[in-house]
């Protein structure tokens, strides 16, 4: 289980169209992720993040509005390219996911045990009613309390929290190789959060599936990831593996996502007020010129930063980083 | 996987496409309506017993005569300046009655809004058609009494909403701060109610236009409409339903007219929700 | 069904009578042994009265002839023929004293309800009785409330006392319907089952009713007069005239009574194949109502004027296709009373507007006259939904704002403008049709009388509100008269002076337009009965 | 849930009270009397026509003569019809079925097209079908239903001679092909803009689901289209389509009464017509009580069906 890995984003791209003219939601973006690996996706709302994973699951609308290029190997097969019976037939199998919203994302009119199966049998040759054990076993492996006894609930009857495991049940139940988490916990209060990540480190050493875990919540990203990639305007900004990132970040956008945020889970102590970045996520529509960053850094240089764009480029060997002044800023 | 061509630019083109379609007929409509009949050599209420019956593009009418020798397309005009202030006035009233009834029970609740609620209730339990003719019997026909009648029975919708309105902001924050500064509740209805009602109100009153034009060919229709010799859209059809077989276009065209005027206003409604309510946007 | 392949439109314009039967040099068809197949009527009113007491048009009339029978009944020609009777009571034959306060009423034997009961002088007591019973809803009780003592003398015998000589009686009784007394004595005679379930001594017994529908009667075995030679007659009831039409085109219906075809239909229904049309002389005179108490009109010069402007021919030939007949007169042209006389319409505006102009009406702003403050403006009303009526008001509107008159519209539905509106005044003009004769009776009183105005508490229908010493003894005179051609002298007075007067401003004397489908015979318009269905016992399908 | 329900019946209640007087009041007050129209043309003279008045109790004031209606009412006694003199309730339930068989055809049309209009139109959203499919559907709100009913009489009947142009049966045939045939166009008529309604109302609804996240999810499992459609869309947008049946219903009682007069069909809305012209007040009275409990009685069946049919509700 190593070697190459098991999924391979290249040069993804994703543009809507829309009255105000073409809007690049995503901008060559490429990642791989290894077996096993917890790669965390960090951002801003706006920063491309939930486009970038609807994108691999081809779950964006699929009108003329929505332009996607680039490739997105799974195991060598690209995702953007296969036909949508195959496609279909990954989701759910080898690629799954769960999404941010637990109270809209289950289907109100139907128990969970009997949505949960559903998704067991989609992709699995069992009969009703082994699906429907399946289901109860992936309901227990969760966490949910009594789950033989749930499986007729409907959503509603369920705390947020519960909802979420039955979405984590549902992805999980045909061993994914790679689950992408969408803000799972986003909306969940802070010891349910706790619960459901460790449940998730859990399961995947369990299973040794390949995570995206995308998240704004940098705290969570400590708790969970192996690999970090931060976006920013629908760009990779910088990438590092979790502890290079966190003691020594390259881009000032990394720098002032980890000064805004409690740094109690990571180093236990808290210095004064959290300083936010200032400024705002650029409108997509009207991406500055050159830097991206440049408006809101507090490093940017007039007359470089705001002319030329700068690219992604290797810091070492596991690290890259997409800013002009990174070496001056680093020294 | 790379899929192109426009789609909401498109989309949303042909969405405004209807609501300016309707608009577009509407003003054509009106303009043509009020002005139209000046520019005609024939009156609407002139009688020529020995031309009865003349089809369309046969001679000097260009929409033919009617069963009294009349110029179908003068009366067509006139018609259609009665069906639209018919529909426009019976639209305005209703609306104030509606705003001022949902505001007094929005405002005040109570009792006094709670009675006038279920009042609008007990209202709405009527069948429209039953009611209209019922109130109908009350009064004798004319246009005064149509738009009164119409009035009379669109008022209800736009009450709750009003009221649902008032009563959600009265509860909320600004409204509840406004009045703790003093604020007189005049004041609170035109800066902080008024801009929030608004769009609801705005889509309603479209329809209703277009509900009014349709209610009034029904009951001129039903025999309680407007009275000859004036024309009205629906007392030309009414009329027109002897000679359908011998005279089709007596009762094609004013049966084309309302459904046009109507669809207008249908169109100009619902690209107003879109525009105006958020929520529908989507759509 | 045969095709004669006639020339209808010879036949059609000729009316009632020359319609009658194909002349096709065919013998007359003969009517079978035996009940044989069904007609149905379409009807644009439905009936819904089965008590042929209570109150009820034309259409529960239409009903009840089939049902009922009367003592005696008016024919085509005026004459009264005996039915439960077995003659109609004279001063010759003594039925009727000289007087005329004693009657005398012999009564056909064998003569059976249809629940098989015998019908006798009992039934005929207690009709007259129930009439004037004052807990009883009855329809009218003109004069049956002048019936005193009743005595039935004999089982086919009976015998009463008038509080005064009233010689319309006979044409009144000519439309009273017999009830039986076996089911309405002991029983409130307003909800009796037999009001929705009648049982009666005439051709057809009832069947089944389907309201808002039709309703189905069936041949009575044992009538006995002559036939019935259908099994089956069905009054449908629709209610649009077009449909109506339309529904007799196809040949949904056999037969299209009272309303019949509206005159717009009336040129394409004659080219219909296989379909009779009769154009019939109404005993309805279509005028316009004046209030003689309104502003303007109560000046005769005024009446006189309007009705000079009023362009007739072309309102009877455009708006009404040329089928009614001009009248002056209240009666119908065929009424044994008819003045033939009277001074004919002449269409002139121009001494229209002299005779205002020398009256005192002047001219003024808008062109509309003036005399003393006073507009020459009134309304017209007539009931809403009448789009022929619709169009002569139109057409009136135009004739008189020519001399400086200004007629607005203002109709109403028929439950409004028939009420307080009508009577008791409060209109200013009506366009109405009405027929003045009861049965084949000329007299008036009710209508012309001064006694009778509803609006100053009088009992009659004189809503116009016309006064006239000399109308009103002449009135009193014809109701007492049991000599024809003394009665006709009397009435043609009457005309006379209510045309001289213009108490109504006569247009023409309606015309009913129905159809019959071909191949059904027996039919027999008949003015003096207010349905044509009053016979439907003598009709028959060609074999 | 009983709780629920006895609330919501007693607020009906209270309404049905207030309906009746609305109504009551409208009517009496309203010139004109159920004796009216013998007074045009019959023998019947002032004073047979005032007797009649008086016999049947009109002089007397509104108040008394609604405080007896009311009580009779309560005792199930709605009076008799002055056309007819029948009970009231025989009256209704007489023509009853023939609306009945109007409206629940058309209905039964309406929905189904309706459904199928709306949810193709919803999945192809702005496509041709689906602008054709709104346009049409805008347009059928907006047709005169008489005139669309003549111009169907006009083409149907006149011209091509295939369907009867009303009634309900050719008297004495009334065999269920004769039924059918008369059946055609009047449902055809009423159903065009409940086929609308219905085409709009199912559009919206499958739009607002479509646009679930838990249709997302549906997909991010590999669910099928068609499945994702039938299983998880179309249950969940056919939810609030009850509570449009249970509003609907009542209304095409007035929609009906149009198409009964244009197409002579023997039914409720013709007898209120032909009532309301007559004056024939215990008759329309019971109409207008009947129709308001049909009304009240639809939202709440709608409302209940709704708590049924969707797990999330609770009646409380």
């Amino acid at each position: 289980m190593s070697g190459a890995p098991i999924l391979d984003v290249r040069n993804l791209s994703v543009r809507f169209r829309t009255e105000g003219g073409d809007v690049p939601a995503v901008s060559d973006l490429s990642f791989t992720l290894d077996r096993g690996e917890t790669l965390a996706v960090v951002g801003e709302s706006g920063s491309g993040k939930s486009v970038t994973s609807l994108a691999l699951m081809r779950l964006l609308p699929k009108d003329s509005a929505v332009t996607v290029t680039g490739q997105a190997l799974l195991e060598g097969r690209d995702l953007l390219a296969i036909p949508e019976p195959e496609m279909r037939k990954l989701r759910g199998g080898a690629i799954s996911m769960v999404f941010q919203e637990p109270m809209t994302s289950l289907n109100p009119t139907t128990p969970v045990g009997a949505q949960v199966a559903e998704a067991v049998q989609l992709h699995r040759d069992l009969d009703r009613r082994a699906a429907r054990e399946e289901a109860a076993r992936l309901l227990d492996l969760v966490g949910i309390p009594a789950a033989r006894q749930r499986m007729d609930d409907y959503p509603h009857h369920l705390s947020g929290g519960m909802r979420q495991r039955v979405m984590i049940a549902m992805a999980l139940s045909c061993d994914p190789g790679v689950l992408i988490a969408d803000e799972p916990t986003t909306a969940l209060d802070v010891t349910i959060q706790a619960q459901i990540l460790d449940l998730l480190k859990r399961l995947q050493e369990r299973t040794g599936m390949a995570v995206v875990f995308i998240t704004h919540n940098l705290g969570v990203v400590a708790e969970i990831a192996d690999r970090v990639l931060v976006m920013y305007g629908g760009r990779a900004v910088e990438q590092a593996p979790l502890r290079p990132l966190f003691s020594r970040p390259l881009m000032p956008y990394t720098a002032g996502l980890l000064r805004s945020v409690p740094r109690m889970e990571l180093a236990g102590r808290r210095a004064g007020p959290l300083p936010a970045i200032p400024g705002n996520v650029p409108d997509p529509r009207h991406m500055p010129p050159g830097c991206v960053f440049h408006p809101r850094c507090a490093h940017h240089q007039p007359g470089r930063c705001d002319a030329a764009a700068p690219v992604l480029e290797a810091a070492d060997e596991a690290r890259e980083v997409r800013c002009l002044r990174w070496r001056e800023l680093a020294a | 996987m790379s899929l192109a061509l426009s789609a909401p630019a498109f989309r949303r083109f042909r969405r405004h496409r209807l609501a300016a379609f309707g608009a577009a007929t509407i003003v054509l409509l009106t303009l043509g309506c009020f002005l139209g009949p000046f520019l005609l050599p024939f009156d609407d209420t002139t009688i020529d017993v020995m031309n009865r019956f003349a089809p369309p593009l046969s001679g000097a009418h260009v929409l033919g005569t009617d069963e009294l020798g009349r110029d179908m397309l003068a009366r067509l005009m006139m018609g259609g300046r009665v069906s639209l202030i018919v529909g426009f006035t019976a639209m305005a009233i209703g609306m104030a009655l509606g705003i001022l009834v949902g505001a007094v029970a929005g405002f005040h609740g109570g009792w006094l809004g709670a009675a006038l609620m279920r009042f609008v209730d007990a209202v709405l339990c009527f069948p429209t058609i039953f009611l209209l003719l019922a109130l109908a019997a009350l009064v004798s026909p004319g246009l005064l009494s149509i738009i009164i009648l119409i009035a009379a029975t669109s008022w209800m919708d736009v009450a709750r909403i009003v009221e649902g309105q008032v009563k959600s902001l009265r509860e909320r924050d600004f409204a509840v701060a406004a009045q703790v500064l003093g604020a007189s509740d005049a004041r609170i209805i035109v800066h902080e109610l008024v801009p929030n009602a608004v769009a609801p109100i705005v889509v309603a009153a479209t329809l209703n236009v277009a509900r009014a034009i349709l209610l009034e060919s029904y009951v001129s229709f039903l025999g309680y409409g407007i009275q000859p010799p004036v024309p009205s859209w629906g007392n030309m059809l009414n009329n027109a339903q002897i000679y359908l077989t011998s005279a089709p276009w007596l009762a094609i065209l004013p049966g084309l007219a309302i459904t046009l005027a109507v669809t207008s206003f249908n169109f100009l409604g619902d690209g107003l929700r879109d525009a105006l309510d958020p929520r529908m946007r989507a759509r | 069904m045969v095709d004669f392949r006639i020339d209808r439109r010879a036949v059609l314009g000729l009316g009632a009578a020359a319609a009658l039967a194909p002349c096709t040099g065919q013998a007359q068809p003969r009517p079978p042994e035996r009940p044989r197949g069904q007609v149905i009527v379409g009807l644009s009113q439905e009936p819904t009265v089965f008590n042929p007491l209570m109150p009820g048009i034309e259409v529960d009339q239409g009903v009840w002839w089939n049902l009922f029978s009367p003592l005696w009944y008016t024919d085509p020609e005026g004459n009264l023929v005996p039915d439960l009777a077995r003659e109609v009571p004279t001063l010759d034959n003594g039925g009727i004293s000289t007087d005329g306060l004693t009657w005398t009423v012999k009564l056909r034997q064998g003569a059976t309800w249809h629940d098989g009961t015998p019908f006798t002088a009992e039934d005929v007591k207690f009709t007259l009785e129930l009439i004037n019973n004052p807990s009883f809803r009855a329809r009218s009780r003109i004069g049956h409330q002048l019936v005193r003592d009743i005595r039935v003398t004999a089982p086919d015998e009976i015998t009463w006392r008038m509080e005064a000589a009233y010689a319309p009686y006979l044409s009144i009784l000519s439309l009273t319907f017999m009830v039986p007394r076996h089911l309405l004595s002991g029983v409130d005679p307003n909800t009796a089952t037999f009001n929705s379930a009648p049982v009666g001594t005439g051709p057809f017994r009832w069947g089944a009713r389907q309201p808002g529908d039709n309703i189905t009667l069936t041949a009575s075995p044992a009538y006995h007069g002559n036939g019935p030679f259908l099994e089956r007659v069905v009054f449908k009831y629709i209610p649009d005239l077009t449909v109506l039409y339309t529904q007799f085109r196809t040949g949904q219906v056999d037969h299209t009574s009272i309303q019949g075809i509206s005159p717009p239909f009336v040129r394409e229904a004659r080219t219909l194949r296989g379909r009779v049309i009769h154009v019939n002389p109404s005993a309805s005179i279509e005028h316009i109502a004046p209030n003689l108490e309104f502003g303007p009109l109560a000046d005769k010069a005024v009446r006189q004027a309007l009705y000079m402007a009023v362009n007739k021919r072309a309102l009877i030939d455009a708006i009404y296709y040329g089928l009614p007949a001009p009248t002056e007169s209240f009666l119908p042209r065929q009424s044994w009373a008819f003045n033939a006389d009277l001074p004919a319409h002449k269409h002139d505006p121009a001494a229209a507007n002299a005779l205002l102009d020398q009256a005192g009406w002047r001219r003024g702003a808008g062109g509309v006259r003036e005399k003393n403050g006073v507009k020459l403006e009134f309304t017209n009303s007539t009931t809403t939904g009448n789009p022929v009526r619709e169009q002569a008001q139109q057409l009136l509107m135009q004739d008189w704002r020519g001399i400086g008159a200004t007629m607005r519209v203002q109709n109403m539905p028929a439950a409004v403008i028939w009420g307080e509106f009508w009577q008791q005044s409060r209109f200013q003009s009506v366009m109405v049709g009405v027929n003045f004769t009861l049965g084949a009776d000329p007299d008036v009183t009710p209508r012309f009388h001064s006694s009778a105005i509803g609006a100053k508490g009088g009992r009659g229908q004189n809503n116009y509100q016309f006064v006239n010493a000399e109308v009103d003894g002449l009135l009193v005179q014809g109701a007492t008269q049991f000599n024809q051609a003394q009665r006709r002298a009397t009435y043609q007075r009457i005309q006379a002076l209510v045309r001289e007067e213009l108490a109504i401003l006569p247009l023409f004397q309606s015309a009913a337009v129905e159809g019959v489908k071909e191949g059904l015979n027996g039919y027999r318009p008949n003015q003096n009965t207010s349905s044509n269905c009053w016979n439907i016992r003598e009709w028959f399908w060609t074999a | 849930m009983s709780g629920f329900l006895a609330r919501r019946l007693g607020q009906s209640l209270v309404l049905l009270v207030l309906v009746s007087m609305v109504g009551f009041a409208i009517l009496h007050l309203a010139p004109g009397g159920p004796m009216s129209q013998f007074a045009s043309g019959s023998d019947m003279t002032q004073e047979d026509l005032d007797r009649i008045a008086e016999q049947l109790g009109l002089n007397r004031p509104l108040p008394v003569q609604y405080a007896e209606w009311f009580w009779r009412m309560l005792q199930g006694d709605w009076g008799r019809s002055y056309r007819d003199g029948e009970a009231v309730l025989n009256v209704i339930g007489s023509h009853l079925g023939a609306t009945l068989q109007l409206m629940l055809t058309a209905t039964l049309l309406a929905i189904i097209i309706g459904v199928v209009i709306g949810t193709l139109g919803a999945i192809r959203r702005h496509s041709i079908f689906d602008t054709l499919a709104t346009v049409g559907a805008m347009i059928a709100l907006s047709i005169p239903t008489f005139w669309f009913g003549l111009v169907a009489i006009y083409v149907f009947s006149v011209w091509l001679d295939w369907l009867p142009s009303g009634n309900r049966f050719t008297p004495g045939d009334g065999s269920p092909l004769d039924l059918l045939r008369h059946l055609i166009l009047p449902a055809m008529v009423l159903a065009l803009v409940e086929t609308a309604i219905w085409s709009r109302f199912m559009r919206s609804s499958m739009l607002d689901v479509v646009n679930q996240d838990y249709i997302r999810t549906a997909r991010a499992k590999g669910v099928p289209e068609a499945r994702i459609l039938l299983r998880h869309a179309f249950r969940n947008a056919a939810l609030p389509m009850i509570t449009v049946l249970g509003l609907q219903l009542p209304t095409l009682l007035g929609g009906a009464l149009v198409t009964e007069t244009v197409f002579t069909w023997p039914g409720m809305g013709r007898l209120f017509l032909d009532s309301i012209s007559y004056r024939d007040y215990p008759v329309v009275m019971g109409i207008l009580m009947f129709s308001a409990t049909l009304v009240l009685l639809g939202s709440l069946l709608a409302d209940l069906l709704h708590a049924v049919a969707d797990p999330r509700i609770r009646l409380g």
